[in-house]
């Protein structure tokens, strides 16, 4: 990673940090509903392993605390922000909301709801690459307790079975909302389980974007190679409740300070400021630029732009004019 | 008789239970150190110690069938759901383990356990999250449905449910934990089969359930000022369903509209049109009608959302419709 | 047009299909090496090879996720789960993801996925396999349902299925792969809506599907004999159901009687009479019917098994006495 | 294990046999219906583990194979042969067949036809034994295949989180119907995926009676000791079809020959008859004693028993005249 990069990243990190924060104010406006699940503090953790993917190209699928993984894949934060604002704009079309965030365009498959339903959906993409003959990969990322839902033993067991080119992704933030990961799981380096489908794995601080590029570069080579998945375990730990209604009331202060002093733009910015990369009014010059796009561009997008029309209420339950329904064109 | 909220009754259900019997168990996702999404289980933790009040990991299926399992032995689980959404994941445990043990083993095992779940359209949670679900547990035997409407029904439903020696699903609502209402001050268990009469009326019945008796009762007010008096059935026993309540209800009234949450295909207003068929076909004076969802999976849009679910004012255009005005 | 198996025209669709399209794969348990336990796929995994036809370990929610993941990106799986009764497991990526994801994207993604298996009851199978299910696949937006009765039926349907667009559900039936039936032969290709009028008649329509449209049919012999002239109505789509259909034959006959295999609970027996009394009630000469299963999960005992399953029998003695005979 | 002991168990073993093989025939003449799934092969699995334990009243419960654990349990073999024959003194009363065999008083808790089901029900029952603070066990025999589902994978991590008392054992037969294990499992040593979850595992020899037992009296003595779960796997080999169907086409004969060698009594029988503690007259006299038994008692009565009463059609779906269900006696 040059110095180029690493700014770029740096930059990008900031930005996911201050667009969640600015939807966290959204939604106390009232502009947001439903559940939002926000992502300060995992931003090394998307950055890093898509850096060393093709994002746009590589096929990526998450669950519910999606925003920022689109964005990485290349979807407009307009279209993403429209889409928390319910508009027709919005990269579902309104339909989707926070936890449903597509944008197939840029081959971001989807954020979905069910903790650990995008296990085998990963598998089954990657399955289409090899069918294809493709040298896409797959790359699902996934929070530390999804990995006890039976999904992720039957998927691995069939990625690893018919070596599928699937990169799993443990965001391991060591919470499923507010039950700590050592009252979840009887292993708790999750890591470990890999072994159980002879998938070749490894943990990772999370937090140094660095530290996450490289592994994940040796783990997209591996499973782009044709080797068969992967399982990376990323380190990390949310900096907010685990959605708007939580109170965090489960974390000690201490440990949320312990981890508030390895934050992962923190990190990159001050090892780039040490190594004469940047410097700090460089740094708050980047953070006025990115809080300026955020007020002047996203938002009033996200505000001017249209609702859905009520008459489409029932569009895109079934397919429009398909010919087969009635058995052919003939 | 105090006034508490509907959470605080299933929380006072699970206390009470849990106090009587060394056996009963609650189990779930956050239940027991956080005290549950909906503070149904508050307190617990403390109380009772994590070996009967169980934070479990997020496996539905496994959950679900741990408890059944323990079940066997006599224990009465309370088992918590945290959205009827994930129930999918739990059905086989549900069905092929719960429901059906007592017939295949010709009467020798039984599974004693409650499960509970918040369904329902809640404000803007999206396809995945505002499943409707009911219809799915009504139709397989040996599992007994209860969906209570308020406070009362939500503490005497729990407390009959625990004791019970059937598997009861109780269907709650993400919408209703914080409904007030009358719950009595002495202990109460409420009956697991039948119907109430929410409203006394002789023109049209309004069957609802769960939150669409508000709807019912909305409607059936503004019926009253156009001077059509409704009756409103509250069918918090929906497997099985209250036949004779329907049938004596319709008898009376000769007119019958089931408003439903949800969408119609194989759901309870078919079902109780299909009761009604059978039970007083010729005491009709009009077609039954069925007010439900749109068939759509829930949009996350506000306006999109609010138009795919049935509301008080499409009960009164109906029944005004029906009788011609 | 030759006279060919039940399993012989899905097999006929299987390889006409993944002959025409790279991307058609089939998987399933025991499909490939031993050709399916109903033969369905016998033959594919040596013509296709392994990467086509797909033996799966035994996990329901996985190969059926993998399959619907796999269809995101164009590919057409033929999923069989080799009894109904394991697709409790599966149903959570059947609904939340195949069912949902084209409306919760917004039109842009789907899963052009077929989900075929047999249900219903078959020979002393016991509780947990002999589920009839199809009401529950029928239930949630975004799922088309179809039921082939006959060999022709269950080759054009798959064919049109693994075409369409949509998540297609294909309810078959234990005890109909040995069925004989003509199949054209050139190919053919079966609409997905509406049904089928298996007799015609004019004095009351009989409404079936699957294997209950034998029963009708049989019933219909006997009715004849009694002077009472039975329509059939073949069902084959059961989501959407053919209102139009069912109001054609009804406003025709003025008398309905639904036959299913399934508990009557919620039902395909219910929605079709709530849809009749929606769309003709007026020209209703005598209450709607459902003839059904008892309520029991399946003992395994052969007498008790044939008494909690429907009959043309059953169906007979209804209609005549709906005649008043 | 003494002499007296091997020796009963010898012929616990035969008897196994021999009633499994008269179910097939009988099965053949249409006295049996449904599906069914015979253990000749495999009956030193059943038998090593349980006289390891304490048959009775230790907690057992398995799948559809499941005559013969009953029967080690305690269930009379009569009410055995009269549930396949779909009789009311049938040990489910003629409503549950082959794969559905109970006997609550043996605490033998039942078949189960879903593969995978009873993973969670066995910790489930473990869980009440903790509670009630008994010094039992449950003990759970699936097969290999089973260890794909997801239920196995939210089971054991359970298990071992709540240290309950359970003794997962996996009779590994090497097929899932026609599907080899080499063909399911991306690990085919199916102890080895216990790590996942810090549970301990052994993989034994599943046709040699003595080296199970052996096995099975440290893993019950762990499990009993109050140390969690423990999972035995046994290597064993079914001398039948999957179920009456199954022609086998799909196992070479040579595999079938080379196991057809280590037969599980062949094995225990020719080791008793070296070391001088059974003679092969003694031997047959116990075959034909078992075959009298089994013509003369075990057959009859399940023949003359009766049929269920189709008037008890409805019973046992729901409680009988429970009072909670109006409210409570009051
Ligand atoms: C099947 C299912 N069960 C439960 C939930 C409720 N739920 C939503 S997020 C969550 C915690 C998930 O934790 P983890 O996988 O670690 O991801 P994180 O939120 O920490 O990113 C739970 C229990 C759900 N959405 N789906
Ligand atoms: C959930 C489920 N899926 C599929 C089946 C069909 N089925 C019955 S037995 C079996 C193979 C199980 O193999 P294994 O677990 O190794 O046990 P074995 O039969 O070898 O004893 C399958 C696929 C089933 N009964 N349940
Ligand atoms: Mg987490
Ligand atoms: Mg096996």
């Amino acid at each position: 990673m040059n110095t180029a990069d690493k700014t770029r990243l740096l930059r990008e990190m900031l930005f996911a940090r201050r667009f969640e924060e600015r939807c966290y104010e959204a939604y106390v406006e009232r502009k947001i509903g439903g559940f939002l699940h926000l992502y300060p503090g995992q931003e090394a953790c998307c950055h890093g392993v898509l850096e060393a993917a093709r994002p746009g190209r590589d096929y990526v699928i998450t669950g519910y605390r999606d925003h920022i993984h689109a964005i990485k894949c290349g979807t407009d934060p307009r279209a993403v922000m429209a889409e928390l604002f319910g508009k027709e704009s919005g990269c579902s079309r309104g339909r989707g909301g926070s936890m449903h965030i597509f944008d197939v365009a840029h081959r971001f498959m989807g954020g979905y709801a069910l903790v650990g339903g995008p296990f085998p959906l990963a598998a089954g993409m990657a399955k289409a690459i090899k069918l294809k003959g493709d040298d896409d990969i797959a790359i699902c990322f996934l929070g530390d307790a999804a990995n006890n839902q039976g999904a992720f033993h039957e998927a691995l067991n069939m990625a690893s079975l018919w070596r599928l080119p699937v990169l799993y992704v443990t965001e391991n933030n060591l919470y499923g909302i507010g039950t700590h990961i050592e009252r979840s799981s009887a292993v708790t380096e999750q890591y470990r389980r890999a072994a159980a489908y002879a998938i070749p794995a490894k943990q990772v601080d999370g937090q140094d974007i660095e530290l996450v590029y490289a592994a994940a570069q040796e783990a997209v080579g591996h499973v782009r190679a044709g080797k068969g998945p992967y399982l990376l375990e990323l380190m990390t730990y949310r900096y907010r409740g685990h959605s708007m209604s939580d109170s965090n009331a489960y974390r000690s202060k201490e440990e949320e300070q312990a981890w508030g002093r390895r934050d992962p733009i923190t990190i990159l910015r001050d090892r780039l400021i040490a190594a004469g990369e940047l410097t700090a009014e460089g740094y708050q010059a980047l953070e006025r630029a990115i809080i300026e796009e955020i007020e002047n561009e996203i938002i009033p997008f996200a505000e001017e732009a249209p609702q859905p029309d009520p008459v489409e209420l029932e569009r895109y339950v079934l397919a429009e004019n398909d010919p087969w329904v009635m058995g052919g064109a003939s | 008789m105090a006034e508490i909220r509907y959470w605080e009754a299933i929380r006072r259900a699970h206390d009470e239970e849990m106090a009587h019997d060394p056996l009963v168990i609650a189990l779930g996702e956050d239940i027991g150190l956080v005290g549950g999404t909906y503070k149904a289980t508050s307190g617990l933790y403390d109380k009772y110690g994590p070996e009967r009040v169980i934070d479990t990991p997020i496996v539905e299926g496994g959950y679900t069938g741990l408890g059944i399992g323990a079940s066997f032995l006599g224990v009465r689980p309370i088992i918590e759901l945290m959205s009827v959404n994930f129930a999918w994941l739990a059905m086989d445990q549900m069905f092929n383990s719960a429901a059906k043990v007592r017939y295949m083993s010709g009467g020798q095992l039984s599974a004693p356990v409650v499960f509970r779940s918040p369904g329902g359209c809640a404000h803007q949670l999206g396809a995945q999250h505002s499943a409707r679900m009911e219809k799915v547990f009504m139709g397989v035997a040996g599992l007994r449905v209860v969906t209570p409407s308020n406070p009362r029904q939500a503490y005497g439903l729990l407390k009959s449910a625990v004791r019970c020696n059937d598997p009861v699903f109780i269907n709650e609502h993400e919408l209703m934990y914080n409904i007030k209402g009358e719950v009595p001050d002495e202990e109460y268990f409420h009956p697991l089969e039948g119907s109430e009469v929410a409203r006394e009326g002789s023109d049209v019945t309004l069957f609802g359930y769960n939150i669409s008796v508000y709807w019912c009762l909305a409607a059936a007010g503004k019926l009253a000022e156009q001077g059509i008096n409704a009756e409103v059935i509250d069918l918090y026993a929906l497997a099985p369903l209250d036949r004779a309540g329907i049938r004596r209800s319709v008898s009376r009234t000769h007119r019958a509209v089931i408003v439903e949450e949800a969408e119609p295909a194989v759901g309870v207003g078919a079902e109780v049109m299909a009761i009604i068929n059978e039970e007083c076909f010729f005491e009709l004076d009009a077609p039954p009608l069925r007010i439900s969802a749109r068939s759509v999976p829930i949009p996350y849009n506000r306006a999109l959302e609010k138009a795919a679910i049935p509301n008080a004012g499409d009960v009164v255009r109906a029944v005004l419709n029906m009788f011609g005005k």
